[in-house]
């Protein structure tokens, strides 16, 4: 036989938890090494997956949802999303601003006059924290400053007291909550309930080129994500992450797989209309030029879970 | 002597360098004619700074005249080239390279690596710096560095000598015994040289001919033939008359232009 | 005269002379683009950049930005000078500096500073200062370098001369070594001023609130890729500039020089 | 007490000195850490660093990443002194060159090599040759400028003499601009070096397949500090081997240089 | 004479430089004693490369002796210091200021500006190069920097000068000038010189005693009290039987060292 169609897939830290089960245990994998093979390149980030998409080296990614509306609102890559991934919903884990339990902020209008920490400008937060703070009666470009603060350095600066309240991500969130003296500001869930985080996508010239690969890949998808939910599973999982994070163990495992780790959906499939609902919260704030229509971003015609 | 018969001809060679401080030009030569036969031996006087270097740079090819003409072989003077070697008066050794690799530099054509050396080694006795082929330049008295460079202009054998004052930092005996050997070189190989010097008594046993220029810019004040028979000697020279007289007359002759240059200042 | 009347505009193609390869990357960039042989999004036409960098400019936001870039880059490169110079005609100079100083600065410039752009942060707060700290870090090297090799072979018959002079060894420091050392120090300082503006838009990337840098990962975190080679372009011409200043000032410093 | 022993104590003290330096900055770290000057997941104190490069280390790790990260490193850095000298050479020869490329090179390496990247990977894909080419880039800087600068000044009668000497254009390039250059260059050739490594992280960052620079740029990403201060040590270490190599080396080949 | 009241006491001076390349000893200096007391002119002779400048870098506490001890005014020499004035063979101008610059360098006291600058200029007078304060060293002829050095080194005013062939680079007759304004300052501020020359007529014009070296490694060859009056008159020395005697005497002594040196090679 000839050899399997290579899926050319990018990675990042963190939330991919599916992905890195499958680089860690090809084993427990059905179809792997024989329906497809997969080449596992990581990326800083969706943007950087983006590009390596649009420049012709990847095929498919675990994309963040505003970079991937770009790209198909620029028709830079024909880019379908084929499952869920993570998501930012009740029973999981959402984005969270805080502040010191001691700083005296109560409500988001105590924040007028002072200075917050943005992990990325123009990232998803960003965007969402902006609109929370205009329906909270601030305007996020003149009321509050508002500084770059990496999320690993976030908690440290708002004890050191050169920010009153930032953005934590996990883990960050379950370390500083760990060390306590934090309180919890809002979420996203006052503008988005449901936040799809980070899909699946691939290449529509992949899918058409390879539909058995991709089917396979993303039976192996499936099995990857049983696997990490199995609570049988979870010290090795635990384990698998901090592997591929280099984050130490006992972090990991305060939250990991627990409540407090971001949502993976059971049937790994894309929420449309929470999908459609980001989008045009995307073009409300300008983010987005056009209205997109996420049913037509979305294909689930190869995906094991799909109701046909 | 006609023109077309010499090797090198000077026709109101200028050469004004451009002063970037004050932006003025600085005349260095000033209207220049000079005619120097084929093997012929011509020394040049002139004070300091009158532009003797300079008019050796022209003829090397290394800078080019502000106006004039200058013919080599009856050909205008073109870049750089192997026909005309020059000694040049601060050395221009290769730091880099020792004493044996500074005399092989210039050596070339069909020779061997071994008769290269050999003939650098050679001609490295003959400057008297025998045992110090390995040492580089800066390991070398300033005369001895001077007697490299003299070795290393004379192995790639050029058909044109141009000498910068190239025994200026060597003793009066040193000195003596590499006139001996400049002349015994000219004489064998049929060189034409012009030498710049700063020394009368060194221009009357060298030269067929001695040209003294006037102070900056420089242009030509005497060309004076020498009458004396080949070989001269030296202890001879001391008394003959006509040695004296000319001698005399090239001190003056200097003499009136490093007065009027003062008086120029 | 008619040889003068037409010298402004032969003056004018001169100098076009040393431009006409930017031109020719400007052409190709183009024509590469709008020929559809690369991916718009990748890379969108120069001219449509140019038309961009041109709004965003009269906009006003991106002059704030540049001159965020510009003032931290300055204090970077200052810092960087004044410290760099001295450090490196001491450590050519006195062996004792050299045998310290040398290990150390072996060991440390080779630290990837990105990687300090957290702790710069917490030091340095979020402002200016950790910018400043990173550009002077990474913009010394150059300087301490090409000073210390230029100021290690200045020739000793000038040292010595100084000294007889009777000048002290400080003296000679700034009186013989630094003016010796100063074509090479020259060009530590153009590979300075480039490493000052590589470092302050990688600071400015990573972590930042202004800045050219800013203005380029925010661009690029919304996909805005014309916004991107607006910053891109920026710099580039800063870049230019920048190194054309060394240069005249070099040629004004150095006259004395080959 | 005579000139050799004189320079022996004056060595051993600067190696006392150096040693005493390195030790006070680690205690210094380990204090500002311990003591909570600085927030430990900040800078975690230098003896969990110290645990997680031993870590690495016996894990593999480290050494597999050192290893495809010095590769890439080595092809860098060598096509940029190779292409650096003779381009900075011959800009400073030849005026249609130098009014070619300098315009090129003052505008295009100063652009951060993260923004480059997707057009590296446009053509150049992720693979090993687009980072060699980042970390080329990188590199290149230092040696073009230093080889223009040294083949511009190099002392006029030394041309001369070699031209009077019957070399040609080649020659002359090669026996004589290249030799009275060298000083300079090395220096150049020394911050590139230096650089070559700093690179390596915006080079990894590029795609990640491994590579020390990944592992730097990677843990910085995702928090894990100490594994971050882990691998910038190492560089910095591998840095300081290859400054030592240098300096061994650039002895040997400009022992001629006068020195006081 | 008592060794006390000489100003330089040289006793048993040697120096070998080490030759990085063969590894081997190169001895500069074998061996040396000299004395030279306070406001005596002494005139140095030798072979090339005998060790005349390694000699005068010693005194001027630049190298440092590998044997002997000199002393200075009784006191061990010291690291340089602007007691000692020295003029290299090679100029070792600033490139990087102008000749007035470089005049101006060693002028120091309690001299104003204004002063230090008058002073320069009377010294750039003296040399001929009135005109030239502003140029760089590169823009002048190799005669025109030895003059900026010689300058230079008065300005700063040493009670000691070392003079390494400080005239090699001057035709004759600027040379005469300059030798006639070194004695006028040499008597007028009544300083100690040693004076390295190639020639032995500069020699018996100019020094009290003139020191004749061996080749290399460097020794005293012979001592010699110049029994001339001044002030000494160029023309009348040329036909002074006593002078004629000490010059053949001075010849003599160097060729013999030079044909040795030869010999030994
Ligand atoms: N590169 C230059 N730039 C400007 N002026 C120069 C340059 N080279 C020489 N000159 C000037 O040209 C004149 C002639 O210089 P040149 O070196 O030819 O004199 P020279 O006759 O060789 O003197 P010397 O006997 O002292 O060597 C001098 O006045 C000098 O100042
Ligand atoms: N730095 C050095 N390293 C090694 N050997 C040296 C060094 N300097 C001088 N020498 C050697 O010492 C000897 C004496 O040199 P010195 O310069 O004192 O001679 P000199 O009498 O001044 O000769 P000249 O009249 O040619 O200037 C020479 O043989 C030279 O090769
Ligand atoms: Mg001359
Ligand atoms: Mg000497």
């Amino acid at each position: 036989a000839a050899d399997p169609p290579v899926i050319r897939i990018g990675w990042s830290v963190p939330a991919q938890t599916q992905h890195y089960v499958m680089m860690k245990k090809p084993g427990i994998l059905k179809h792997y090494g024989k329906a497809y093979k997969a080449d596992w390149v990581n990326f800083p980030g969706s943007v950087a997956i983006i590009q390596a998409i649009a420049s012709k080296n990847l095929d498919a990614g675990g994309i963040s949802i505003v970079p991937l509306a770009r790209t198909i609102e620029q028709k830079a890559a024909n880019l379908k999303i084929v499952a869920d991934m993570m998501s930012e919903r009740k029973g999981g884990f959402q984005t969270t601003w805080v502040t010191l339990e001691s700083s005296g902020i109560k409500t988001i209008a105590d924040l007028k006059g002072k200075t917050m920490g943005v992990a990325g400008y123009g990232s998803t937060t960003d965007l969402l924290a902006r609109a929370i703070l205009r329906k909270n009666g601030i305007d996020p470009d003149r009321d509050v400053k508002r500084v770059e603060v990496p999320f690993p350095v976030m908690e440290s600066a708002m004890r050191k007291g050169d920010i009153v309240a930032g953005e934590l991500a996990q883990p960050f969130y379950a370390n500083a909550k760990a060390r306590g003296g934090i309180r919890e500001l809002f979420t996203a869930q006052e503008v988005l309930p449901v936040l799809p985080l980070l899909v699946e996508a691939f290449t529509a010239e992949f899918m058409a080129a390879h539909p058995q690969a991709v089917k396979a890949f993303l039976e192996d998808y499936v099995t990857a994500l049983d696997f990490a939910r199995d609570p049988k599973n979870r010290d090795e999982v635990v384990g698998i992450v901090a592997e591929v994070s280099k984050l130490p163990r006992d972090v990991l495992a305060t939250f990991l797989l627990t409540p407090q780790d971001y949502f993976m959906s059971p049937d790994a499939m894309p929420d449309v209309e929470a999908i459609q609902k980001t989008l045009d919260f995307l073009k409300e704030g300008g983010v987005l030029k056009t209205q997109l229509d996420a049913k037509s971003m979305v294909d689930v015609s190869l995906h094991p879970r799909a109701k046909r | 002597m006609a023109a077309s018969a010499a090797k090198i001809v000077v026709r109101g060679l200028a050469k004004e360098f451009a002063d970037r401080t004050t932006g003025r030009a600085v005349p260095a030569i000033g209207g220049l004619d000079l005619d120097v036969l084929a093997r012929e031996f011509v020394c040049l006087l002139g004070p300091s700074g009158c532009g003797k270097s300079t008019l050796l740079y022209v003829l090397g090819g290394f800078v080019s005249a502000t106006a004039g003409t200058v013919l080599i072989d009856g050909k205008p003077v073109g870049p750089p080239g192997p026909d005309r070697g020059i000694i040049f008066q601060e050395y221009a050794l290769f730091p880099w390279l020792t004493v044996l690799d500074n005399v092989m530099y210039g050596i070339r054509g069909a020779a061997s690596p071994a008769e290269r050396r050999a003939r650098a080694e050679a001609l490295i006795a003959k400057v008297h710096l025998n045992g110090f082929e390995g040492h580089y330049p800066r390991h070398l008295s300033g005369g001895m560095k001077q007697r490299v460079a003299i070795a290393r202009t004379l192995a790639h054998d050029p058909d044109i000598l141009l000498a910068d004052e190239p025994f200026g930092a060597l003793d009066t005996q040193t000195r003596t015994l590499m006139q001996e050997e400049l002349l015994r070189i000219w004489e064998a190989d049929r060189k034409t040289i012009l030498f710049v010097t700063h020394s009368v008594e060194e221009a009357v046993i060298l030269a067929d001919r001695v040209v003294v220029m006037t102070a900056r810019p420089g242009r030509i004040k005497a060309d004076i033939a020498v009458p004396l028979p080949r070989p001269r000697d030296y202890d001879a020279l001391v008394r003959d008359p006509v040695a004296i007289e000319l001698r005399a007359e090239l001190w003056r002759l200097v003499k009136e232009e490093v007065v009027r240059a003062r008086g120029a200042g | 005269m008619s040889a003068a009347a037409a010298r402004p505009a032969w003056r004018a193609l001169l100098r076009l002379r040393r431009g006409y390869s930017v031109l020719l990357v400007l052409a190709a960039w183009e024509t590469a683009s709008r020929a559809g042989a690369v991916n718009t999004f990748l890379l969108p036409p120069a001219s449509e950049v140019l038309v961009n960098l041109w709004n965003l400019a009269t906009e006003g936001r991106l002059l704030f930005h540049l001159a965020e870039s510009l003032l931290r880059v300055a204090a970077g490169l200052g810092l960087a000078v004044a410290a760099g110079i001295p450090l490196g005609l001491w450590k050519a100079r006195s062996r004792l500096a050299d045998a310290v100083l040398d290990p150390v600065m072996a060991f440390w410039f080779p630290v990837p500073k990105v990687g300090l752009i957290p702790l710069a942060l917490l030091f340095f707060g979020f402002a200016h200062g950790s910018k400043i700290a990173l550009v002077f870090a990474d913009a010394l090297l150059p300087l301490v370098v090409a000073t210390y090799h230029g100021a290690l072979h200045t020739d000793r018959r000038l040292i010595w001369s100084a000294r007889a002079m009777g000048d002290s060894e400080r003296r000679i420091l700034w009186r013989v070594v630094l003016p010796a050392a100063l074509p090479q120090i020259f060009t530590g300082l153009r590979l300075a001023v480039t490493v000052s503006l590589l470092v302050v838009f990688l600071a400015e990337m990573v972590a930042s609130s202004s800045g050219l840098g800013h203005v380029m990962i925010y661009a690029l975190r919304t996909l805005e890729t014309k916004d991107v080679f607006s910053a891109l372009v920026t710099i580039s011409l800063i870049a230019f500039l920048a190194d054309w200043l060394v240069i005249q000032a070099r040629r004004r410093v150095l006259v004395w020089h080959a | 007490m005579n000139g050799a022993e004189e320079a022996a104590g004056k060595r051993r003290a600067a190696r006392i000195g150096g040693a005493t330096i390195v030790i006070a900055v680690l205690a210094l770290w380990e204090g500002v850490s311990a003591g909570g000057f600085v927030d430990e997941q900040v800078l975690p104190r230098v003896t969990v660093v110290a645990a997680a490069w031993w870590e690495l280390l016996l894990s593999g790790e480290l050494p597999a990443q050192v290893a495809s990260s010095l590769g890439r490193q080595a092809a860098g850095f060598s096509i940029a002194v190779v292409v650096g000298v003779v381009l900075g050479i011959a800009m400073a020869r030849y005026r249609a060159i130098d009014d070619f490329a300098g315009p090129l090179i003052t505008m295009i390496l100063p652009i951060p090599k993260a923004a480059l990247i997707p057009l590296v990977m446009l053509w150049f894909g992720i693979g090993d040759v687009a980072k060699t080419i980042v970390v080329f880039l990188g590199t290149i800087l230092p040696v073009v400028v230093s080889a223009y600068h040294a083949a511009g000044s190099v002392d006029q009668v030394f041309l001369w003499s070699a031209r009077s000497m019957g070399d040609n254009e080649a020659q002359l390039l090669r026996r004589v601009v290249l030799r009275a250059a060298l000083p300079e260059i090395m220096s150049g050739i020394r911050m590139g070096l230096i650089i070559s490594l700093i690179v390596l992280v915006g080079a990894e960052m590029l795609a990640g397949r491994g590579g020390i620079g990944w592992l730097v740029f990677y843990t910085l990403d995702t928090g894990a500090y100490r594994v971050t201060y882990a691998a910038m040590l190492t560089i910095a270490a591998i840095g300081f081997a290859y400054d030592r190599l240098f300096l061994a080396i650039s002895r040997r080949l400009l022992h001629w240089v006068e020195q006081e």
